[in-house]
């Protein structure tokens, strides 16, 4: 069923009775054309756009828990294409162009919010960083202002401007940034998916990877064996253990990095908010709630929470920062596992195993990427090559020594 | 004064002596020492506390405690506001004041409740099905919307004046919980001799007794508890905290609690925090948090006067409150009916119990007295308009309609294993408690006692908290001795699951804070959220700042019945840290304002502050970045004037935040050799050279010079940003990668103070101090030791300004005094202190690499330093870097630039661009690092990388910059702009 | 999480830095660039015990080897990284 | 002749802040401070160390006092080492122990209090992660930590504890020091 404001309407006076499962929960098939592992955003959007670009809608989205039950879900939502490199920037932008007609393009609101993304900067080399990358941006037709300290006061008198430990001097400013609805974007994708054929399998885990002769056969999983001429891989922090199914070695590690969320309270930021000085950034959920976050917990982790220091560092910066925060209360945290790589940027690729293919290399920043990730992605699946906004992610970056490294902390994934 | 009209005349843990007047929305109230806000408000006849966030019903107290959903206030005013205030935990204190929130303009005529009328259209979810059109109104007009009619609370959005602080505790056991198994499991552990810490969030240790009529040991239980307390407080091993909630259960034993330290009063003491953060680490723990009572769904369950059975007895027993003057009850469970007997003794007229079961044992019937019973019944609406009037009663004869304004309700109890769950395991469905108990993969040295455990009795709690005791003292190290157990009175908690009553036929609550309704449960089912997680994210079920304590439970179970699947299969959602909210202030601690990291000063601070200095925050350092004159009007003329003094006098900078690393050994030759991608070993005794030090990536990590002091004593200088990571650097080196060499590491950046003295002077100068530095005695890249007045200086024949120049370093207690000396020593030779902002200027016009070049993204070669690269030997880095992309002969490499008109100034960031090439990506060339006016050259200069840079000097390029107006016609110089021969440095 | 150091005794995690993957060994210096390329960038990332580099960095300043569960974050083991 | 005028970390920090009845800071003068690096030939230099101070180092977080050096265990085969003789102290050292060890002066490196009183260890628990209850640190214990931040090192001295910390964070950790030890009434001596 279509959604709009008069089926809503006419639902209402039925007491809501005719609304259907938005997505179909499906029984996996013996075969696929081609099947994502992984049912987070990357995985849905791939399929939705395998299945809408090019046609392909005998494939499968296998998940081994409930869709959305990764990273998708745990996020805190900031999208944004600030990017500095030429090896980023056009993915991430076409992403913001995608977030942009996401909600009529899958008539489904994911309450893509574009109140700003603001960072700040505390010192000359910082504001001289960001003038570099802002210009990078504008070269790649990317929207950009860099602010003067005034510029940012106006903008949020709130910030410590008075006696803060490390003084904002300004900020970069891109207005298009903002926040997208974690949840709806998984739950639109596997609607906008399911709606034209593809099939959406939760509690299916992939257990093995079958190849012969260097080319895939399918995957066997918690449901049976799945044959599948492509099999695409999308599971963000299980990237080590599922490629390790098919023998791959790949730079990346698993690592956790924790969220946070406040209270609900009534309008109090405008729109995201990183701190330059430390690791901390911040918006407001429709909700009320301040979600935020800081740095990951830095050691090699599959446990989906963190550990305290993070927790007060964060708790710190949001004080230095906010001095108004004081007496407001952290409600939750909780963690994610996330697919650092050792240069800090994604990888969308083949791998050498004949029709298998690799999505990942994430690490905290693949939310922004889901609508861009997935249309490559499946533009890869499809074709064979890689789409023209993705040429440089490439897996054999690391062998030749093009990387991405928008930070310059060389190959130690958890300083990326 | 007026006790107010439902305070009992006797009995309860309140002070009648003292007597507390607070306001609630302006009106000026009384209640008494010992009362929480929610009793006062209850005593007074406060019904309705708040509105409710989605539809703004009225809402009143539910519970008496933590897991209050509905009574959240404004506490305090000013920049005191704390927004979501759970009304049952606040401790009530002389001036309290409190307002109610999400409502407006007042709570009894609230504008918002017309969201109401939007009934059903405004069912879960509505938000993703609509508001897609236009595009643009998202931002502007629906969301603005939905945000402020969302949030409840409002933030005081000024600085919290208060302070906080953070501290750590160590313990064998830690108990948390101190009620009946809490205390006996303190007691049991502590008389082991184990080092014991109890904590209770509540303000009176005993939990759950405080707000019976049991007894333990003949006495009543409220005052056992407090003998225990007294007992436990006796032990020196022991430490009670009261008012201290444990929030968090981390690695290691590692366990988060919050100290209320001053909640309890109008402001903190002096000296004292307004909270106190607690890490504790204890060997083992015992949890005993109890349980929480959960409500029935049913329609109009949120009505004012609606109450927990449990908190309606903690009301009559503990704060001496009636809930009602008539009070109904509905439950499915014995427990509840003590209620009954207990509103009975109290002389609260009790006009019906309903029960849902068929059948009740008598001695348990007997406790509603005379009072009308129905059984197989249940209370299917409740009325009224700004507070419960009446109830409809779904009974086997029928509807039948009952005046009361008050209602307890029982629907069983859920034991609290949040904490139990934080590191991972899952609780398990227990048919016979009809709740969830503890995970079969509990935290490493945590066991459950009590109701907690589900042991719903107390004598079964005290059985269970004393012999967990043991067991934990036992596992800490210590011998536990049994103790007899005091004698309590067994009530029974038979019960017969009943989460929602199918007779309703108004809007039934399951979650009461977030407005999620049963038909949201069936809606959000109908739509395929069946997981329990998508059920919890489509409606927010328990995601409010109650995370679902009283409904999440019901919430599940009644999606269980909705998909056919059992209960133990859907599964419970995850509870996750803080078992409460805590405030951001707690968590941070002294770390605010200035003091949010820590700061450090040179050696020198004061002498600079003396000197007028303006100090610049470069990482953790504060650094004199210039030093204004008289009559200079801006930075810049300041800035100019040090740096021309430093080419035409002499110049004295503090670069103590140098890291220095002193290396000793017979191998530190041949580590250097490896470490930097430049030779060393070859280096003399008493000379120094500029190293460059690679990542394993190949990619530049530092650079600085090294020392050799003595055949095999070294030391190391580093840039400032880099000394932590270096020294871990090195350290690996040495004990990872090469623990076969003999080399000793020690940092001594804190030990030397080190002045750079440049100038054509600079020799003058230090000879007045040193005696002869001469070219004979001091060479250029020489290290030598002077005795300065007994004291050891160290002199590095070094320039970083291309002009003869020297760095002294001296012990740093000596650095201030030493600054002053060299001023002295300075005097008549033009002497003039430089900051960071004239060291910047200077290395630029020598083309010297500095941190905006060194950022992480290049190579010796992109800085023209790729002849340092020793093709002789092996280093870190050296493999990596011959990838081919790092070899690529069209990489930006290091050139000058300055401004074609010379009255322009560049700007650092710009971007590099063929004049009149397209503004496209492809186009790019590189970019330009760092940028100063060169007093030197009367005009802007800086260093950058572009393509083949060094081959294109002379070239005109466009400096491309829409970011802070830079766009600039530039011409391509060679990086040295200051005597390129390098004489002066010998000058 | 504690890390038990060796020489200091248990300590807080905040007092130490993390490298990663104690398993890939640096190639001697004859080693071809594949060898160099694999212990620069390649990890098993095992989900389970992991042998790992941390530095006492606030402490004793030695590299340790801990053996440590990334599913559990416990602490197996702990050695210092210098035989 | 130049004579320089040593200025120790804490120089003009220290206020009280009460009448120091629950906990009283000091700072000692004229301490002198060196790192100890024992040589390869480990043998070699325990026997030095005997001969030199009468005193057996073993190689642990431990304290390790003669009469007129405190040695401190902060790492394997390293010792801080404390004691009077001010600014020739290192080469002392250095000089009793040329050829099985190095010594690295550390005079003005750090910043070293004591605090003494009742509740010296509840002050010191509002910052140090570390359990200073005789049951886990023992007389002869040496912790090297941090605090907020602040590196430290800490071990314990009749009715109280010394701490050494980085003299360029002195005024920082005063602020910590002070503003923990405010509710007990802090004295400086
Ligand atoms: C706390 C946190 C905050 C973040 N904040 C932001 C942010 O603000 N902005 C931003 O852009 N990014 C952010 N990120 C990163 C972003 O969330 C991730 O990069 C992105 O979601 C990863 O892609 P995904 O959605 O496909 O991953 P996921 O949602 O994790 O999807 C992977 C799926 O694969 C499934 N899977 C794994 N193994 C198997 C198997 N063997 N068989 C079947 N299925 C399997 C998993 O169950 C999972 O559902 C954040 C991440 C975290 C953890
Ligand atoms: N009959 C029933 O159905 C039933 C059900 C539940 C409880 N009870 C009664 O409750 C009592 C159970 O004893 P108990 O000791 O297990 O529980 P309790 O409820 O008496 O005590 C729990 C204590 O833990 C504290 N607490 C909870 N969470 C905390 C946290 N995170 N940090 C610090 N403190 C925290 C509470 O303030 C409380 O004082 C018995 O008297 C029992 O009869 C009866
Ligand atoms: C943007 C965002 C906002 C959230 N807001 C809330 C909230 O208001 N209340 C809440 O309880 N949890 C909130 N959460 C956290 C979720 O409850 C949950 O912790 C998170 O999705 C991770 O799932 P898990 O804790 O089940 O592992 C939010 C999460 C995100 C990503
Ligand atoms: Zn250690």
């Amino acid at each position: 069923m279509r959604f709009s404001f008069l089926s809503i309407a006419r639902e209402a006076l039925r007491g809501n009775r005719g609304w259907t499962p938005h997505w179909r929960d499906a029984e996996p098939k013996a075969a696929y054309d081609a099947v994502i592992i992984g049912g987070g955003g990357h995985g849905l959007a791939t399929a939705y756009y395998l299945a809408k670009n090019h046609g392909l809608t005998n494939i499968a989205v296998l998940e081994k828990s409930w869709i959305g039950s990764g990273n998708v879900g745990r996020n805190t939502t900031i999208v944004r294409s600030n990017y500095l490199l030429p090896g980023n920037i056009p993915l991430y932008e076409l992403s913001m162009k995608l977030w942009e007609g996401l909600e009529r393009d899958l008539n489904y609101n994911a309450m893509v919010s574009q109140r700003g993304v603001l960072n700040l900067c505390h010192t000359d080399a910082q504001r001289d960083a960001f003038a570099r990358r802002g210009n990078a941006m504008r070269l790649h037709g990317v929207e950009a202002e860099l602010l003067d300290r005034k510029a940012v006061q106006r903008m949020c008198p709130f910030l410590d401007f008075d006696n803060a430990r490390f003084p904002i001097q300004g900020g970069l400013l891109q207005r298009r940034g903002g926040t997208v609805r974690h949840d709806a974007v998984a739950w639109g994708y596997a609607r906008g998916a399911s709606d034209r054929g593809v099939d959406i399998v939760q509690n299916c885990a992939v257990t093995g990877i079958r190849i012969a002769n260097g080319v895939v056969e399918g995957v066997e999983t918690t449901r049976g064996f799945i044959a599948a001429k492509k099999v695409a891989m999308a599971v963000a922090g299980s990237t080590s253990q599922v490629a390790s199914m098919a023998g791959l070695r790949l730079p990346i590690e698993s690592h956790v990095l924790q969220a946070f969320v406040s209270e609900g309270l009534k309008p109090l930021i405008p729109g995201v908010i990183t701190f330059g000085a430390g690791h901390f950034y911040i918006s407001q959920s429709d909700k009320g709630g301040l979600v935020f976050g800081g740095d990951i917990d830095g050691y090699n982790s599959y446990a989906q929470r963190g550990n305290l220091h993070v927790v007060e560092d964060v708790a710190e910066e949001a004080m230095g920062l906010m001095p108004m925060t004081g007496r407001l209360r952290m409600l939750r945290s909780w963690g994610g596992i996330m697919d650092m790589s050792m240069d800090g940027s994604p990888i969308i690729d083949r791998t050498p195993i004949d029709g298998l293919f690799l999505n990942a290399g994430w690490c905290y920043g693949g939310f922004k990427a889901i609508p861009g990730s997935g249309l490559a992605y499946a533009h890869l699946i499809a074709k064979g090559e890689p789409h023209p906004a993705a040429t440089a992610l490439r897996l054999d970056r690391f062998r030749t020594g093009h990387l991405i490294d928008e930070k310059g902390q060389g190959a130690q994934a958890n300083l990326h | 004064m007026s006790v107010g009209p439902y305070r009992l005349p006797t009995g309860g843990a309140i002070d009648r002596a003292q007597a507390l007047s607070f306001r609630f929305d302006g009106t000026s109230l009384t209640g008494f020492a010992g009362d929480t806000l929610a009793s006062a408000l209850l005593a007074n006849g406060h019904r309705v506390v708040g509105r409710s966030f989605k539809y703004h019903r009225p809402r009143g107290v539910l519970t008496a405690g933590p897991e209050e959903p509905n009574a959240l206030v404004e506490l305090r005013s000013g920049a005191r506001r704390e927004p979501n205030t759970k009304a049952t935990t606040a401790e009530l204190f002389d001036g309290l004041e409190a307002a109610s929130q999400n409502r407006w303009p007042s709570l009894r005529f609230d504008i918002g409740a017309a969201a109401r009328l939007a009934g059903s259209a405004a069912s879960a979810g509505f938000y993703y099905k609509t508001f897609m059109w236009p595009a643009a109104f998202w931002e502007k007009v629906y969301e603005p919307a939905i945000r402020r009619a969302a949030g409840l609370g409002r933030a005081s959005g000024v600085e919290d004046p208060d302070t906080y602080e953070k501290a750590f505790a160590f313990c064998d056991v830690l108990v948390i919980g101190g009620g009946p198994a809490g205390l006996i499991a303190a007691l049991t552990a502590g008389r082991s001799g184990a080092r014991v810490i109890l904590c209770d969030e509540d303000f009176v240790l005993g939990g759950r007794l405080n707000a019976e009529r049991t007894e333990i040991d003949g006495q009543p239980a409220a005052i056992w508890a407090a003998a225990i307390a007294t007992e436990l407080e006796a032990l020196p091993n022991v430490r009670v905290m009261r008012r201290t909630a444990v929030v968090g259960v981390y690695d290691g034993g590692t366990y988060a609690a919050l100290e209320r330290v001053a909640d309890h009063l109008l402001e903190p003491p002096f000296g004292q925090p307004r909270q106190r953060f607690w890490r504790i680490v204890a060997k083992t723990a015992v949890l005993a948090t109890g349980a929480v009572e959960r409500p029935i769904v049913f329609g109009g369950n949120d009505k004012p006067g609606v109450m927990m059975a449990g908190a309606v007895r903690t009301y009559l027993n503990r704060f001496s409150v009636a809930p009602g003057r008539r009070v109904a009850f509905f439950a499915n469970n014995d427990d509840a009916w003590t209620t009954a007997a207990d509103l009975r003794a109290a002389g609260v007229d009790l006009v019906a119990v309903i029960d849902s079961r068929a059948e009740v044992a008598d001695h348990i019937r007997a406790k509603a007295g005379n009072a009308r019973v129905e059984l197989s019944a249940a209370v299917a609406d409740a009325k009224g308009g700004y507070g419960l009037t009446s109830l409809q009663i779904a009974t086997p004869k029928g509807r039948i309609a009952l005046d009361a304004d008050a209602l307890a309700v029982s629907g069983g109890w859920n034991p609290q294993l949040g904490l139990a769950t934080h590191l991972g395991g899952k609780p398990q469905w227990s048919e016979r408690h009809a709740a969830f108990l503890l995970p079969a993969d509990l935290p490493a040295g945590l066991t459950v006692a009590g109701a907690a455990n589900g042991m719903m009795t107390t004598a079964e709690a005290l059985a269970d908290g004393a012999a967990k005791g043991a067991t934990a003292a036992d596992a800490a190290g210590f011998t536990a001795a049994p103790a007899p157990l005091p004698r309590a009175s067994d009530e029974s908690f038979a019960v017969a699951p009943l989460w929602q009553v199918a007779a309703s036929r108004t809007k039934a609550f399951v979650d009461f804070q977030n407005d999620v309704t049963a038909s949201d449960l069936a809606l959000s089912v109908r739509e395929g959220f069946t997981s329990v997680e998508h059920l919890k994210r489509y409606t927010t079920l328990g995601m409010a700042t109650d995370q679902g304590r009283t409904s999440n439970v019901n919430g599940l179970a009644m999606l269980a019945a909705l998909t056919g699947r059992g209960i133990a299969e859907t599964g419970a959602t995850r509870a996750r840290p803080p078992e409460r909210p805590v405030a951001f202030g707690a968590l941070a601690g002294l770390h605010r304002g200035k003091h949010l990291k820590p700061t450090r000063l040179t050696p020198s601070h004061r002498w600079a502050a003396s000197e007028g200095a303006v100090f610049i925050e470069a990482g953790p350092w504060l650094r004199a970045q210039w030093y204004p004159r008289p009559g200079e009007k801006t930075w810049l003329d300041s800035v100019s004037r040090e740096a021309a003094a430093v080419r035409s006098a002499v110049g004295i900078c503090d670069v103590s935040t140098l890291g220095k690393i002193a290396l000793f050994g017979r191998d530190v030759g041949a580590f250097l050799d490896r470490v930097y991608c430049n030779t060393f070993s070859t280096l003399p005794v008493g000379k120094l050279r500029y190293g460059l030090m690679l990542r394993e990536d190949g990619f530049v990590m530092d650079d600085g010079t090294t020392a050799r002091l003595s055949e095999n004593e070294w030391v190391m200088s580093t840039t400032t940003a880099n000394a932590a990571k270096v020294m871990h650097h090195l350290e690996l080196a040495r004990q990872v990668l090469w623990p076969q060499l003999d080399v000793r590491l020690a940092s001594v950046t804190e030990q030397w103070a080190q002045f750079a003295i440049a100038g054509p002077n600079a020799r003058a100068l230090l000879e007045r101090l040193l005696g002869d530095v001469s070219d004979e005695v001091v060479p250029y890249l020489a290290a030598r030791i002077f005795d300065l007045g007994g004291i050891p200086a160290r002199l590095f024949r070094v320039s970083f300004s291309g002009e003869r120049a020297y760095e002294i370093a001296v012990p740093a207690q000596y650095g201030d005094a030493l600054a002053h000396e060299l001023m002295w020593a300075g005097e008549g030779l033009g002497v003039t202190p430089y900051g960071t902002e004239a060291l910047g200027v200077l290395r630029i016009e020598k083309g010297h690499v500095a941190g905006n070049e060194l950022n992480g993204q290049t190579t010796a070669r992109d800085l023209g330093l790729g002849k340092m690269m020793s093709a002789k030997k092996d280093y870190i880095g050296r493999v990596m870097a011959a990838r081919p992309a790092l070899i690529d002969p069209d990489r930006p490499m290091l050139a000058g630039f300055r401004a074609v008109d010379p009255t322009k100034r560049p700007r650092a960031g710009a971007h590099f661009l063929k004049i009149g090439a397209p503004e496209t990506p492809e186009n790019d060339e590189g970019y330009l690092t760092s940028v100063a006016f060169s007093p030197a050259l009367n005009r802007w200069i800086g260093l950058g990388f572009i393509k083949r840079g060094p081959e294109r000097v002379g070239e005109r390029i466009r400096a491309y910059d829409r970011m802070q107006g830079g766009d600039l016609e530039l011409e391509i110089c060679a990086p040295v702009f200051v005597d390129p021969e390098g004489t002066r440095v010998h000058g | 999480m504690r890390i038990p150091c060796p020489f200091c005794g248990p300590r807080d995690l905040s007092e130490f830095a993390y490298l990663g993957d104690a398993a890939p060994v640096r190639p001697a210096e004859t080693s071809d660039a594949t060898a160099v390329f694999d212990y620069v960038y390649l990890r098993a990332n095992p989900a389970g015990p992991h042998r790992e580099r941390w530095y006492h960095a606030s402490g004793c300043r030695l590299w340790l080897t801990v053996t440590r569960d990334t599913r559990t974050h416990e602490v197996l083991f702990a050695e210092e990284a210098a035989p | 002749m130049v004579d320089l005028a040593a200025r120790s970390a804490f120089d003009g920090l220290l206020l009280p802040i009460g009448t120091g009845q629950g906990v009283t800071v000091h700072e000692p003068a004229g301490l002198g401070v060196a790192t100890i690096l024992a040589g390869p030939d480990r043998a070699a230099f325990a026997a030095r160390v005997r001969d030199m101070f009468a005193a057996t180092l073993s190689s642990g977080s431990m304290h390790i006092a003669t009469p007129a050096i405190s040695f401190l265990g902060t790492s394997r085969n390293v010792w801080l080492a404390v004691g009077a003789g001010g600014s020739t102290f290192a080469a002392d050292l250095a000089r009793s122990l040329a050829g099985v060890g190095e010594v690295a002066d550390q005079s003005g490196a750090y910043g070293i209090l004591d605090l003494t009183g009742p509740n010296a260890m509840a002050v010191l628990a509002k910052g140090l992660p570390i359990d200073l209850d005789s049951s886990a640190f023992a007389e002869d214990a040496v912790a090297v930590s941090h605090i907020e931040h602040i590196g430290v090192i800490v071990w314990r001295i009749p009715g109280g504890f010394r701490l050494a910390t980085p003299r360029s964070s002195a005024a920082s950790f005063w602020h910590w020091l002070s503003a923990s030890a405010a509710e007990y009434e802090l004295g400086v001596a």
